[in-house]
């Protein structure tokens, strides 16, 4: 079992938190996290290498590092792992807003409860990209959830005990429908007289769910992950939880735990019910297709950043479930770039609103104004930030939400002129919108936070960042550029993928 | 006649003879003596608990029948009572402080007593293959139980739960005997078997009634709604120890029983008749225990509708009828007992310490008491069902049996169960919540809880935590009732 | 060809901004101002190298046979795969508009550069704050421009595209304690911003239905035998027809897919290029430092519009539909632009007015060509204009500039009588006018001349109209001359120098932009740029343009151009009572020019009332109070419930087993009628 | 046909079980309910009779009438004050008793008379169990045979023993 | 006229009802005791009466009865015990008076 690398994803969290168990004062601590999150993010470095290495020999093994191991045997419940592309990115993505989420909550009250709320948090993330067993990521989706509620009630700001009880509740609720899919999906997943399973290579191999059953089981499943995606109308713990939540952990909501919601909806409820999926994606396209628009024109108005990039997220992530549900392959390519671009960029985002926070104690920006004098370096961050998230060139957004409207477009006129209606293309113009209305939103706060004159005298004795900020905020910065100027590189680990035989239903 | 055929009840008589033990120990032992009491009846059970294992283990399996089909034992009901036994443990342990308090000396031999026959009663539920030794066992089960309610003299909310818990549950024995009529009427047997086969082909309104008071009666005793309204009452004026086992052990015992009458008595009415009133029941009792829990303040008025939507829970693996199910159920019961029992661990500890019993003075115990304030943590997540710890494991298992039932309804079912589950994490979390995230000065100060209370704790989350992640349980479970008689007639 | 130049023309300017990014508050502001002047230095000998090369070394890659100027791919990197026949490749197209492009932009960012380093700093010589800043930010956008400019594929121009405007964002705002600023540089990106989502669903479009983006593909054909090598051709774009014909496309709202795409194509041309009705970001824009405005919203990010249709051409062709719509467009926004610019009082905003009108006349000049009349003659004099205008613009910016750091306003009300004080910029102010007026032999009347006689040649009419504008061209800059110039000069406050010329740095970009403006009229265009890179002239000597003008148009735009600017010199020469007649005479027509036609307003109206007051707004109000009302509603309900139902618990054990049996009765009633 | 003597006979029987028990719910006075019920029980025992199970009806008398209802009167006689034994009844819960006596009157009155063939079954002629098969059932293990209940119910009553006393002492 | 087994169900059953409605009427706990006397007592009288019609040749119905008889001496007995205990506690034995514990 110790022999396959990506056990080591749980098993390295799960020595952290043995080891801030022993932990005495705030140095050891602060050792233990550097020193998992550094350990996680070499494995993922690895990981990825391996797997490039291994797919240069020609491998086309749907998923590979795969590993099983019975745990409930008479329920065929088994410990099983096994990465594709989606899911190395998706690892990489999680090491690297972990080892930022470290620095950023570099002095935390209470750090040692937090880092181990935080690190179980991390070792539910990352147990959900490695399983293929959909009892176990259940489970590890299920772990990622609840800490939360200790992250945000205990170490929050504002109504944080109403936040953390909605966030907590809303996205439990989604997992009860999420339940009641998986466990249909179970009982389907082989043909007559075949042996049931929960692995979901395996599942998606005999492709046996029943069309009826699909079509109930589909929305289950995709609501159910659709939530924790912050969908319409789902989304609105979305806001209040990251407006009340400390930095770090709305950099690991936002970055990480948002995206298990859109690579469940792509792992299960497309992948395993594809059928269902084509049949039923014009309900979840209206919805994903509004939550778009609806989000950015929301940020608009909104005047607490955090708000903001709530419903700024709301309207990214309604993007990555949107394109995923466009069903071909250029699309889901940027569904699963833009997980990558949003994690990474909303992470910063949240680092950043934090850190102003931090200073300022208002994230109202009518409070606010002229920072690029007070804090520039901070100032010159959120500015790129900013640009990455209204899809500048040579940031990740870009390539993201091109990769995602090429993709779109594509299905939207193959829909056209094949008479079946007008709909994806009609939702791909108004999701093309959303770059216009995110401009608007984006330049709004960059005008009034940070550029224009000093609104608080108090403000000017405000210092700029420190050096632990500073290295989170870098390390991200870095990421987002590195997609934005070498994007083939993830398109085609991603692109890798999406083999034939995932599109065996849709004719494609 | 054959007086060898007690032989075959083993675990009975084990249980009987600590009876015996404690009995002459309390009468006999001199005063000084009398504080170890309680350390003998634990270690005793503890033996009989371990003896039950090796039985089980030595059993050369199958089921084994004595008084001519009266009585029926096998691995499974083994299991089931070993179950019980694990929990009576646990109970005892965590009751040591309290049965050497001054206030408990001259009752501190009954309560053992009556325990013991309860637990008695219990054995006999689950292995009763006759109405008569069934309500003879019901009735061992709940009577003395009145009694331990009244046990703690002190209090007047004590005797207030005692007079409620005896004057329904004889109303409801009383009903749970006329249905049984109106099936012996039909019938003209009071033998399981008989029974089964007589109803496989009847179908009256007479029927109908009499399997709607028959499941009263028991439901009575599982505090299900609309037959639960004793049971918050009985476990807020119970002393906390009793309030323990009543909530776990009673209800275990008691969730068993009812999955042999529905499947072995009325197991060929399965889809016609008691499936729909169990759909309604377990819906009810869910919710309505759900809502109730929303607004208690009373840890153990809290706890008692947590234990009534939990028995909701329980009936979803009752419904699914089969071996999955019951293997579930089992399962669930097993880890229901060890969170619970966590949970009543604090609680007694608070209370014994501080008397509060109220959630508000739980406000910033993690400040003063973070390690009880963790106990009770894991507890609430593991009653909530979240993972790792054992709680979500026996949700999803049971909710998997149940839709192995394979109906469209049963997926209703479920989904109005798992909805709920929303608002039970609600509660649960408000406990957290208090411990944890309120920025109140703790009431209780920082307090030293007695060896006994923490082993029982530390028994507690051990199994909170081991019994989720170790798969050995469950899978044991599931293997024993694969061949297991008691949904056999259901199945078949 | 060698790739090391072309990747240094780019990679320079890119350098640049990240070495000055990072470092720039590090090092003093001298050293940051001439390390980026060099740096553009550099990549102003390479892309002129480059452009010769191109254009005179008759290397065989470059021109043919028969004297047709081709492209050449110098290298084009696979960027991002979509699919496998959607690629976006990072690559540097060499052909005559690109190489042109190349010189006007190096020229003027180098220009710009240097006049910067004595415009960012005040009379003591103390340089601003932010100074470091704003040479990275300069690279930046040459390197994005450049990038712009050699784009092998749509969508390396789209990506370009996006960052000259980011570029352009920040140096809108580089004064970002302004709030004027701030909003101008704001609205500049938001405007073009929603250019650029037609520009967008264009290329979807179009790079659907031809499955590439590559340039080479949609309007040239391969030259064969040579790698990378193509030449413009219709057949290509027949071919793009081809496709669009065959695909049963379906038409939308009367006009074809092709046309819908290039007309959305188009729009984010209108962006960028300021053409009615989205110029509103550009006389804004001048919140920026003057340089900037020189060098992006004068002579080269604004022409980027009109490059794209030059671009696209062969395509445009095909459908003259949107042909049409280009020259309706463009004239309109001429005629509007030169009244509004004869009304405003700040010399920048008259100038972006200018410039506004002027890139209208190159739409126009695109509009009307076409290949049957004088092989495509307005597609040359629009590129000629193109190239002219940004010179003679870039002067005029760069001596407004002069200006206002000697006066410290931009209002020209503030100015009055500089000629004594400042001759150079006297001059060169004067010979920037006389250009864009359209006086010969400065470098305006030829291209200005070439793109009449295109018009001639297509419609009479938009040949009246644009010959109309041309004459309002030379009245409002001669207005503008005067005023600055002539009229009583004020008087100096105490304390303050009397202003005066500006140092070298400053002057002598004014002094080579003069000479330029002079003489650039001169080159024979006709040969270096056409639309399918066929040669106009048997042969070249200096006076080419001279001899092929045709006299008839050219004499009576001339005349147009003096009687204008006899009728600003008789108005504005000296104080007098004219204008305000005039302005009473005809009161709408001045207000609404004054007001430029309300368009701020009526962008405002839409942007604050419609778009945040009856969108935004009620949109957040409805996620507050509708979504997440019912999503609280749920809690409320349930805790309603659970105090609905509080009397079941009532604590009365009658009640309790009354229920109980009520229940029992219910339950097996209720079943029994079911299932019996 | 039933002998005119058992119809007068079953009729006075019938009609006190029913009179006497509804007296016992609604008379006012304790004592006097506790009286009615000690008649109820009376009417119950020779019902027992009437059908020829004497043993039973024996320990009817004997447990019931001799031994609960004289516990009763005890613990009447212990709890209750002068002038208690009157108590007024609200018509509320009048209704709400009277609903649910009435509900289960009907629904399991009709539920028993629409089984026709088992509620107009006519008695057979049997004899009275001798003691001896009584006493041989009560302690054999055989099928219809109650020696486990038997044993079981002692364990039962002796627990009830120390339940009693242990709640009843004062202490 | 012949006296079938219904003859004794429905005063058994009335009886049943009449112990329903004095439980849930009356105040004294005794009294309420004593409807519940009334109760056992129907079922009682119905396993007989099953018993006789129904089964004559076995004696299930009458033992049922006779243990029946015992459990229900045991409960009376028991729930005396703690009735009087309360009314130690309480000083009066009116049900309406367990009010302490509620909602």
């Amino acid at each position: 079992m110790f022999s396959n690398i990506l056990i080591y994803f749980v098993v390295v969290p799960v020595i952290m938190l043995a080891g801030l168990g022993f932990c005495r004062n705030i140095k050891q601590i602060r050792a233990v996290a550097v020193t998992g999150s550094v350990a996680l993010l070499g494995l993922s470095a690895y990981v990825l290498a391996e797997y490039l290495a291994i797919r240069a020999t020609g491998n086309t093994e749907p998923m590979l590092f795969t590993g099983s191991w019975s745990w409930f045997e008479p329920l065929h419940i088994n410990l099983a792992v096994g990465v594709d592309g989606i899911s190395i990115a998706m690892l990489i993505l999680s090491s690297i807003i972990v080892f930022a989420g470290s620095f950023a909550s570099w002095t935390i009250q209470q750090p040692k409860e937090f880092f181990l709320w935080l690190i179980l948090l991390s070792t539910g993330v990352f147990g959900f990209f490695i399983s293929v067993d959909l009892f176990t990521m259940f489970m590890f989706y299920e772990v990622a959830l609840i800490p939360m509620y200790l992250l945000i009630g205990v170490w929050g700001s504002g109504r944080k005990n109403y936040s953390a009880m909605k966030l907590t509740l809303m996205l439990m609720g989604g997992s009860a429908f999420l339940m009641l899919g998986l466990i249909g999906i179970y009982y389907h997943s082989a043909p007559e007289g075949g042996q049931l399973t929960w692995n979901i290579l395996e599942i998606a191999k005999y492709d046996a769910i029943p069309h009826g059953w699909q079509q109930f089981l589909f929305p289950m499943t995709f609501v159910g992950f659709g939530v924790l995606g912050a969908m319409f109308p789902f989304h609105t713990w979305s806001p209040d939880g990251h407006a009340s939540a400390p930095t770090a952990v709305s950099m690991l909501h936002a970055g990480v735990l948002m995206k298990l919601g859109g690579y469940g909806c792509f792992r299960v409820a497309i992948y395993l019910m594809p059928y269902a999926a084509k049949e039923l994606s014009f309900i979840f396209l209206i919805l994903t297709g509004i939550s778009v628009v609806y989000g950015a024109f929301c940020a608009c108005v909104k005047t607490d950043l955090k708000y903001i990039n709530a419903y700024s997220s709301v309207s990214h992530c309604g993007l990555v479930l949107f394109a995923i549900l466009m069903l071909n392959s250029t699309a889901m390519t940027g569904a699963i770039m833009q997980m990558l671009s949003h994690g990474l960029m909303t992470a910063l985002f949240f680092a950043l609103i934090g850190m102003i926070y931090g200073r300022t104690h208002t994230r109202d920006i009518t409070q606010m104004g002229g920072m690029m004098q007070i804090m520039p370096y901070l100032s010159v961050c959120y500015v790129i930030a900013g640009m990455a998230s209204l899809g500048l060139p040579g940031l990740s957004g870009f390539v993201a939400e091109m990769t995602i409207f090429v993709g779109s477009f594509k299905a939207g006129m193959a829909e056209y002129l094949a008479g079946a209606g007008s709909l994806k293309l009609v939702f791909t113009i108004i999701a093309c919108c959303s770059i216009v209305i995110t401009a608007v939103y984006i330049l709004r706060v960059v005008g009034k936070l940070l550029f224009g004159p000093v609104y608080d005298d108090h403000h000017r004795t405000l210092t700029d960042a420190t050096w632990w900020e500073r290295f989170s905020t870098v390390t991200l910065i870095l990421c987002v550029a590195a997609i934005g100027c070498f994007p083939n590189f993830f398109n085609n680990l991603i692109n890798t993928t999406f083999t034939p035989e995932i599109f065996r239903v849709l004719g494609m | 006649m054959d007086y060898s055929q007690f032989l075959a009840m083993k675990q009975e008589i084990g249980l009987l003879a600590v009876f015996l033990l404690v009995f002459l120990y309390d009468t006999f032992m001199p005063r000084g003596a009398q504080k170890g009491l309680p350390v003998f009846t634990t270690v005793l059970m503890l033996l009989v608990t371990l003896g039950g294992f090796c039985s089980y283990c030595m059993a050369p399996g199958g089921e084994v029948s004595a008084f001519a089909g009266m009585y029926v034992t096998s691995p499974v009901i083994a299991a089931i009572k070993n179950i019980l036994n694990i929990g009576v443990v646990i109970v005892l342990i965590q009751s040591i402080k309290w049965t050497n308090s001054e206030a408990m000396t001259m009752r501190r031999g009954e309560f053992y007593e009556l325990l013991l026959v309860t637990l008695f009663g219990m054995y006999l539920m689950i292995s009763g293959r006759h109405f008569l030794l069934f309500i003879i066992g019901l009735e061992s089960a709940s009577l003395p139980l009145a009694a331990m309610v009244a046990l703690d003299k002190n209090r007047y909310e004590s005797h207030e739960a005692a007079v409620k818990y005896i004057l329904t549950a004889v109303f409801s024995s009383a009903i749970f005997m006329m249905g049984l009529s109106f099936v012996y009427g039909l019938t003209g047997s009071m033998y399981f078997n008989d029974i089964y086969f007589a109803l496989t082909s009847q179908r009256s309104l007479l029927l109908v009634m009499a399997v709607a008071f028959v499941i009263g009666g028991i439901g009575f005793k599982l505090s299900l709604v609309p037959f639960h309204l004793w049971t918050a009452d009985v476990y807020q004026g119970a002393p906390t120890s009793v309030t323990s086992y009543l909530s776990v052990i009673s209800k275990g015992a008691t969730a068993f029983a009812f999955l042999v009458v529905l499947n072995q008595v009325f197991g060929a009415l399965y889809s016609q008749v008691w499936e729909v009133m169990l759909y309604a029941l377990i819906i009810l009792t869910i919710t309505v225990g759900n809502l109730f829990a929303i607004r208690q303040r009373n840890m153990k008025r809290f706890l008692a509708f947590s234990s009534i939507s939990q028995a909701g829970y329980i009936m979803l693996g009752v419904i699914a009828g089969n071996a999955m199910g019951l293997a579930a159920m089992m399962y669930y019961i097993l880890v229901y007992i060890f969170s619970n029992l966590a949970a009543f661990g604090v609680i007694g500890a608070i209370e014994n310490a501080t008397g509060k019993v109220s959630m508000d003075d739980y406000k910033g115990l993690y400040k003063t008491n973070p390690r009880l304030s963790v106990a009770m943590m894991l507890a609430m997540f593991s009653l909530a069902g979240i993972p790792p710890f054992a709680g979500f494991f026996s949700k999803f298992f049971i909710f998997t049996g149940a839709i192995n039932q394979g109906s469209v309804a049963i997926y209703v079912l479920v989904l109005i169960a798992l909805i709920n589950t929303i608002v039970s994490l609600y509660y649960y979390l408000l406990v957290v919540k208090a411990m944890f995230i309120s920025d109140d000065e703790c009431v209780v100060p920082n307090f030293r809880s007695a060896c006994s209370e923490r082993l029982g704790l530390w028994i507690s989350v051990g199994g909170i935590l081991a019994l989720g992640i170790v798969s050995y349980f469950y899978n044991s479970l599931l293997e024993l009732t694969g061949v297991s008689e008691m949904t056999a007639y259901f199945i078949g | 060809m060698d790739v090391t130049i072309p990747i240094l023309i780019l990679a320079i300017p890119l350098f640049m901004f990240v070495f000055l990014g990072l470092t720039g508050m590090k090092m003093s502001h001298k050293v940051a101002g001439i390390l980026g002047t060099c740096g553009m230095g550099t990549v102003l000998v390479l892309a002129y190298y480059t452009a010769f090369q191109y254009f005179f070394s008759g290397a065989d890659i470059f021109i043919n046979g028969a004297g047709e100027r081709l492209q050449y791919l110098v290298f084009d990197q696979t960027w991002l795969q979509f699919t496998e026949n959607l690629v976006i490749k990072l690559g540097f197209l060499l052909d005559p508009i690109s190489a042109m492009m190349l010189v006007v932009i190096t020229t003027i960012s180098f220009m710009v550069h240097l006049y910067s380093m004595g415009y960012m700093r005040d009379h003591h010589g103390v340089y601003e704050h932010g100074f470091q800043r704003f040479y990275a930010f300069l690279s930046l956008f040459s390197f994005s421009m450049l990038g712009l400019v050699v784009a092998p594929n749509i969508f390396q121009m789209y990506i370009f595209w996006e960052l000259v405007g980011a570029s352009s964002y920040l140096l809108i705002g580089f004064y970002y304690t302004k709030p004027s600023a701030v909003s101008a540089s704001k609205k500049a990106f938001i405007v073009t911003r929603f250019a650029d989502l037609g520009f967008l669903i264009g290329i979807l479009t179009l790079s659907w239905y031809t499955g590439t983006f590559n340039f080479t593909e949609l309007t040239s054909i391969p030259v064969e035998g040579m790698a990378g090598v193509s030449q413009v051709n219709i057949g290509t774009a027949e071919y793009v027809r081809g496709i669009f014909a065959n695909s049963a496309a379906p038409t939308f709202m009367g006009a074809s897919v092709l046309t819908w795409a290039l007309v959305l194509i188009f729009m984010g041309g209108m962006g960028k290029s300021a053409m009615m009705p989205l110029h509103i970001w550009l006389p804004d824009a001048m919140e920026g430092p003057t340089p900037v405005s020189a060098l992006i919203h004068a002579a080269t990010m604004v022409v980027a519009g009109v490059y794209l249709v030059a671009r696209l051409f062969p395509l445009y062709l095909m459908e003259e539909a949107a042909l049409d719509i280009i020259v309706v467009v463009g004239a309109v926004t001429a005629l509007y632009a030169a009244m509004v610019a004869c009304t405003q009082l700040d010399i920048k905003r008259v100038l972006a007015f200018s410039t506004i009108s002027q890139i209208a006349f190159m739409m126009v000049s695109l509009g009307v060509a076409r290949p049957e009349f004088h092989h495509g003659l307005g597609y040359m004099a629009s590129m000629f204009h193109l190239f002219t205008h940004a010179m003679f613009k870039a002067l005029l910016f760069l001596c407004a500039g002069a200006l206002i750091h000697a006066i410290g306003s931009n209002n020209y009300t503030e100015m009055h009588g500089l000629r004594k004080h400042m001759p150079i910029t006297h001059v060169a102010f004067l010979i920037g006018c006389l250009a864009i007026a359209g006086i010969i032999p400065f470098a305006g009347f030829f291209s200005k001349d070439e793109i009449l006689t295109a018009c001639f040649g297509h419609s009479i009419f938009w040949y009246i109209w644009m010959s109309a504008v041309a004459g309002l061209t030379a009245f409002y800059m001669f207005r503008l001359y005067y005023l600055i110039f002539w009229w009583k000069e004020h008087k100096t406050p105490e304390g303050h120098h009397a202003p005066h010329d500006q140092p070298w740095t400053m002057t002598l970009p004014l002094v080579i932009l003069s000479v330029v403006s002079c003489v650039a009229g001169f080159v024979p265009f006709g040969n270096l740029v056409t639309w399918n890179g066929h040669p106009m002239f048997e042969s070249v000597d200096f006076f080419t343009n001279l001899k092929a003008l045709d006299w008839s148009v050219a004499s009576i735009s001339l005349l147009v151009a003096l009687a204008a600017i006899g009728l600003a010199t008789v108005m504005y020469r000296k104080e007098n009572a004219l204008p305000s007649k005039m302005r009473n005479a005809l009161p709408a027509l001045w207000t609404w020019c004054f007001h430029r036609f309300y368009f701020d307003e009526l962008y405002m109206f839409i942007t604050h009332r419609i778009i945040f007051g009856c969108i935004s707004r009620p949109l957040a109000w409805f996620d507050r109070h509708v979504i997440d009302g019912t999503m609280d509603a749920f809690a409320t309900i349930t805790n309603k419930a659970s105090e609905v139902i509080k009397p079941l618990q009532s604590g009365q054990i009658q009640m309790y087993v009354w229920y109980y049996l009520v229940g029992a009765l219910l339950l097996g009633g209720i079943t029994a009628l079911c299932v019996i | 046909m039933e002998s005119v003597g058992s119809i007068i006979l079953y009729f006075i029987v019938a009609l006190s079980m029913i009179v006497f028990s509804v007296m016992a719910v609604t008379t006012r006075k304790i004592l006097r309910a506790a009286t009615y019920l000690l008649f109820t029980l009376f009417a119950a025992a020779v019902v027992y009779f009437m059908l020829d199970y004497e043993f039973l009806g024996a320990v009817q008398i004997a447990v019931y009438a001799g031994g609960i209802v004289v516990l009763f009167v005890f613990a009447i006689l212990l709890t209750s004050k002068p002038g208690d034994n009157t108590e007024r009844l609200t018509s509320k819960s009048r209704f709400l008793g009277g609903l649910a006596a009435v509900a289960t009157l009907a629904l399991a009155g009709y539920a028993l008379v629409s089984r026709c063939s088992m509620a107009f079954a006519s008695k057979p002629v049997m004899e009275a169990p001798d003691m001896q098969s009584v006493g041989e059932a009560l302690l054999g293990s055989g099928h219809g045979e109650y020696l486990l209940p038997f044993e079981a119910v002692s364990v039962l009553l002796l627990a009830c023993i120390i339940g009693g006393v242990v709640v009843a002492r004062k202490r | 006229m012949e006296i079938t087994a219904i003859y004794y169900l429905v005063p058994a059953l009335v009886m049943f009802c009449c112990g329903v409605y004095g439980f849930i009427t009356r105040k004294n706990m005794i009294a309420m005791l004593i409807s519940l006397e009334l109760m056992l007592n129907a079922v009682d009288i119905n396993f007989v009466v099953f018993n006789r019609y129904l089964y004559p040749e076995q004696m299930e119905g009458m033992f049922f009865t006779l243990f029946a008889i015992a459990i229900a001496a045991a409960e009376t007995a028991l729930a005396i015990a703690i009735i009087i205990n309360i009314f130690r506690a309480a000083k009066n034995i009116d049900v309406r008076s367990l009010n302490e514990m509620k909602f």
